[in-house]
């Protein structure tokens, strides 16, 4: 397969452009967080659903679309450029990516749909420490009776505070096992917090919750299986956001710098930011290649998906932190003000690289797949 | 052998410490930690606590919120060596500075080196008994790294000078009453040739000042307007037309307390911090990635403390410190940059909350986001490597 | 549905495989180790073994020495398709190329986009046969990344050009027989706009060598010197004073070939070297400091391959692939510069020999020192960013 | 103690700099290379032993200058920037040193003069592998009636084609003992090869060597902590010869791009050219601090020695790399020939760095000390 979108992947890329546009330029992530940082525009979401793309990954025989996950990165890494906030990680790339993985065919006959149709919202909780450790769970299930009963406790579990059901990641019988579980539940405690990326996280308590055992997601097949390749497309789609936001902070600065008079000349006349803006062009060509082949490998199921997953986010990382940083010092002075946008990219870089894995944790994967 | 001088600074620390120890409070004894805690003085000057009003009136009356400035400008007429120790032994108890005050970290300087002898007694005094908060204009929305581009107008109108134009990162320009300003005062030379050096009373009509919110959220600068403002002409100081030498001496000062050369600050070491964060195993950070680059920080980081040490020895040994007040604010601020991302990193998601909560203060955050404008402020990055490369490199432009 | 086209292929893959199998000798099919390994043709051409000389006079026969010119020009007539397919099948039985020629790389294209067709019929066949071994002439000495600054002059004396400067990293001069070369036509004109190309016969007199050695030893560059050099008209190439299309033609052409597109040398995981040298504890690196670099540069080079492979692909699927051979040339040739300093690091002291004695040829530190070469030659890594930032950035001047 | 030379060694490094341009500029040292790589020219180390150099760290009971190795580290600073090869490392920074700090009255005063006068040359033998390792010493050493056997392999000793003694560091009695060795011993077997620098070094194998037991040097001490100390001593004189070689090749550097124009104009008033040389700038001026710093913590018995020996080599290490390398790209094409000096500067700089411990192992030692 020629490492290139095809035609009907540009022409869905392009309508994105436009809706987002239209609809959620970066003005309207700049309101949403003043306005007491609200979570996401429902508006833009119903948007969102109406254009298909909450159905792009999900199954034919489920009423979706599927048009693949290579359309569903293109989605996102528009929004990276836009910075939308809306459900689109939390419910589409995520839950329902756990729940189409899942081989509970009562689970996925029900809620495929519902999560396409916008209308239910579900949130991955699995982070339990300050770093990203998916090996190490602790929160833990037990069957009583036709029910797992939960307890344990959750971080940093994305746009909690608006979801439905929660897909819990919890230690059953010394194997991992996914449950998904009515928000509502008894025991369930949730305190939302801001983070610098003026997104919505939550850390949430588990007290004896009780789960019916049919919520159970993985049946046959091994919880931990598909626990990998949910943070493996996790990893792909979050780089495909970092993509999108690399080149609109670059393109941003391109344009400050054509702009911005210093000594009676163009600051981007010198040679010593051109060097650096050429550097990061070249870079931000080499993310383009691996997030384009990572995506391709969720739809062609190459056996090599959890290294280039691992590629992605690691190399996305690295080139977004350069970026978001070179980005603020080409701007000078007014990068460093709340009154321009560009902070912002610096400021979802730092939240979204640590999401599902950092760069060191990803090279670390690396190394070992690769045995040193 | 002992000289006589070295007897007399050991029983001037003795008496120094005996004075402290009596008379510093011991909220005063405690490092700042929010905004209230430093006095600024000024008109509308406020204690907020009854330890503060005692310890600035305490070291007023010692002659010692000034302790290096002659007698005859309110200051303590200390000798260095004696400064010095009285910098030691305030250290050692841990003293707040009395009064917070640009007039004497950056006006005194230039007022001392550049004003007539009216000037120096009508403002010097003034600012030791903290009467006047001085705050600072030099930067333009238009001239940052070429502040010599500034544009903010004083016309000659025979009595007083008429000013119009705007000044960016007037910090605290919301709370000052005075300001200390670069303007132009001929625009038919080059740029360099045709600025003066200004003092405006903020009160005058016609000055107004918008706060300015940074990416890390509230700051202390401003923007600060002047429509129309009428200032005595008795109010320039030094040669009119010459003030970019005030600018110059004024900058080349500046950069080197940012660069960190004189800081008090003593800072944690970031392995101390990460083992306690990321923990060990077989005695190495659970993170192999993030201790190669903890290990090249710790490096470099502990090299330039030495290297502050070794220039202000050469200096002190007669050698010229050749222009290198630019090396240090260009390293120092670019060291400080990649210690708030190791920061970052090192605090995994709980280094990431923005908005407090009960068990985290957000600190890390706001201060990473303050820490990107370090290698901006007073001079960017690339206006220190310009330097360098002309000045000490000679390198041909 | 398959169409005839591709049965026809499918056809021609088989026949090839078949008839290379029969025909390519099994020395042949080996890496090339020493110089000696590849035949240059030339005036003086001499066949270093009976299976060179059999592979060459084989392939010569098929007219498969360039398959892909037309054969009017001595090719092979092979369609891209075609063409595609014996390169495919060569590289799989390994076969060497039968010729290496800077006539058929470097030459034989800009004839063909540039030459009249009486040229083209009287040089590209001597070409494909290796009668004439060709090196290029286009840096000087004063004249490196400002190509365009050359001063290597051509007059025009009626019947003839007088030649008269020098050139420098002239490829293999002192064993080739035709040079291709930029010349100064004009100088009264912005320099771009006086530079011809023109074909010089090395036996002329006039024309002398001195071979350069490089910090990694022998090599074969050259410094070539013109001495009153009289050149026939009607081998000037091209427009006169318009040379300067043709040389940025084949710039293009060069860089990306330096850059490692299209190149067909599969190189060593570096971490599998390095765990062969330094040895795994609990699974890791014993260096745990090199294990972060070999870590990110892997990255890069895996990335890299696929950027080369995504470009390609568009290229193909008619999308214009913007000015980025300098991207390639630069990446690339980064990358490389990085793959060697690692080696270095990695091979610890056996990777210091120069020396060659009986367990160690010497190769790393004599490869490592040519690498140094690369982010030079063909355009330095800063005329490539500077070609980026103008031509790809827009960035102004 | 102030970070600065006294006059004292401001006048030797004066004097050092004056001889060595006069009497072994780096064109002495093409010649000794194109002269078959000779390893030294027995004039100039004639020269060093008139000057004192060799005396410098030798204590004054044995007739030496006790100047101290601030002094010494002058010279080899000096050295670095001309590339002068000479024994001055091998006999007197290793070897000198290890004899001094040895608690072995008899061979202290019988071979401290001996050295001091140049006339005697000694090797350390310490490398067994690839890499520096010294805490892993296969080569052994028995006592059997008054003597020592010796067996094992030794790589990349210094100098070992000129010397007369070899000290060598073997294992004895599950500690390291340090042996002085007569290279013409029955049993050993040198063999010399020419390194990347042009240098002579030697694989030694030692077969039954038979070495009379009052040539211990060690004798109430610890094996392990003069090594110890001859190791920081060491990496702290290779920095100093670094620090000559990184300000040798930078200021060559820039007056290369002062003078070469291309475009019509000097390349040294690009602005790319000149942020990447004002950075360098800077860089030396940190490797001019912890050189020094580590010098005089030599000489005042620093309780932090080791760590700054460890900074020293780690900085200069990386630094040299950095210059060397900027070297010949600023340079360009004329900066890969051997027409010019500047080449050497990379050749020596990839040894000198390897020599007791690239930056890595230093860094990894520094990690260590600190505890993590």
């Amino acid at each position: 397969m020629p490492l290139t979108l095809t035609e009907e992947q540009k022409m869905l890329k392009e309508a994105a452009s436009e809706f987002l546009l239209t609809n959620s330029p970066i003005e309207s992530f700049r309101e949403l967080r003043d306005n007491n940082y609200q979570s996401y525009d429902p508006k833009v979401w119903e948007g969102f659903v109406e254009m298909g793309w909450t159905a792009l990954t999900i199954p034919e025989n489920y009423g979706g679309l599927d048009f693949g996950y290579t359309g569903l990165g293109q989605i996102l890494e528009e929004t990276g450029k836009t910075l939308t906030k809306s459900p689109l990680i939390s419910s589409i790339l995520l839950s329902a990516t756990a729940i189409r993985l899942s081989d509970n065919e009562t689970l996925k006959a029900k809620w495929l749909p519902e999560l396409m149709s916008g209308k239910t919202l579900m949130s991955l909780a699995l982070d339990e420490k300050s770093f990203f450790d998916p090996n190490s769970v602790e929160s833990s299930a037990s069957l009583s009776g036709d029910s797992f009963i939960i307890n344990g406790k959750k971080r940093m579990v994305i746009d909690a505070c608006d979801s439905d059901y929660l897909i819990v990641v919890a230690s059953l019988d010394e194997s991992i096992s996914l449950f998904l579980v009515d928000s509502k539940s008894k025991g369930i405690d949730i305190k939302n917090d801001v983070f610098m990326d003026a997104g919505s996280y939550s850390s949430i308590s588990f007290n004896n919750v009780k789960v019916p055992a049919k919520n159970q997601l993985d049946i046959e097949i091994e919880g931990k299986a598909i626990l990998k390749s949910i943070l493996d497309i996790g990893a792909i789609g979050l780089s495909c956001e970092m993509l999108g936001s690399v080149q609109a902070a670059f393109n941003q600065t391109m344009d400050y710098i054509k702009e911005r008079e210093q000594f009676g000349t163009k600051i981007g006349s010198y040679q010593g930011l051109q060097h650096r803006a050429a550097h990061l062009f070249c870079e931000i060509e080499l993310c383009k290649s691996i997030t384009l082949k990572a995506l391709q490998s969720i739809d062609d199921e190459n056996e090599n998906l959890s290294q280039y997953a691992h590629l992605a986010k690691a190399k996305l990382g690295e080139v977004l932190k350069l970026t978001s940083n070179e980005a603020i010092q080409m701007h000078g002075g007014i990068g460093v003000t709340d009154d321009v946008n560009i902070g912002f990219y610096l400021k979802r870089a730092r939240v979204v690289q640590h999401l599902l894995g950092d760069t060191n944790y990803h090279l670390e994967c690396i190394a070992k797949q690769k045995g040193y | 052998m002992e000289t006589t001088t070295k007897v007399d600074l050991g029983n001037f620390r003795l008496e120094t410490r005996a004075w402290l120890e009596e008379n510093c409070p011991m909220s005063a004894r405690e490092p700042v930690k929010r905004s209230s805690d430093m006095y600024w003085g000024g008109r509308n000057a406020k204690f907020t606590s009854k330890d503060q009003k005692i310890w600035f009136e305490k070291m007023l009356e010692k002659k010692w919120i000034v302790p290096y400035w002659e007698k005859k400008y309110g200051g303590g007429g200390l000798s260095p060596e004696e400064n010095n120790i009285l910098t030691q032994e305030m250290a050692r108890l841990g003293c707040r500075k009395p009064l917070f005050s640009f007039g004497i970290a950056m006006l005194g300087p230039a007022l001392l080196k550049f004003a007539s002898e009216e000037q120096k007694l009508n403002y010097l005094p003034e600012i030791v008994e903290g009467k006047i908060w001085w705050c600072q204009g030099y930067s333009e929305p238009s001239a940052g790294s070429d502040l010599a581009g500034l544009q903010m107008k004083a016309e000659d109108k025979g009595d007083h000078y008429l000013i119009n134009g705007s000044k960016v990162w007037t910090s605290y320009a919301d709370n000052a009453d005075w300001i200390f300003c670069l303007v132009r005062t001929n625009t038919d030379v080059p740029k360099h040739n045709g600025i003066s050096f200004i003092l405006i009373d903020m009160s005058t009509q016609g000055v107004s000042v918008r706060p300015i919110k940074l990416i890390s959220g509230k700051s202390p600068f401003c923007e600060t307007f002047f429509d129309n403002v009428k200032v005595p002409k008795s109010n320039l100081v030094g040669t009119l037309n010459d003030g970019w030498t005030i600018a110059k001496y004024l900058l080349t000062h500046e950069r080197q307390m940012i660069g960190g050369v004189g800081g008090t600050e003593i800072k944690k070491e970031i392995s101390k911090i990460a083992i306690d964060q990321l923990g060990l195993s077989s005695g190495q950070l659970n993170d192999s990635f993030l201790r190669t680059q903890i290990a090249k920080f710790e490096m470099d980081e502990n090299i330039f403390e030495l290297t502050i040490q070794r220039i202000v020895d050469e200096d002190k040994s007669g050698k010229q410190a050749a222009a290198l007040s630019s090396f240090f604010k260009y390293y120092g601020t670019e060291l400080n940059v990649k210690r708030e991302e190791l920061l970052i990193q090192i605090g995994g998601n709980d280094a990431l909350l923005w908005v407090p909560n009960e068990n985290n203060d957000a600190n890390v955050a706001r201060k990473f986001c303050r820490s990107k404008g370090n290698t901006i402020e007073g001079g960017t990055s690339e206006i220190q490597l310009n330097i360098i490369a002309k000045r000490v490199l000679n390198l041909p432009s």
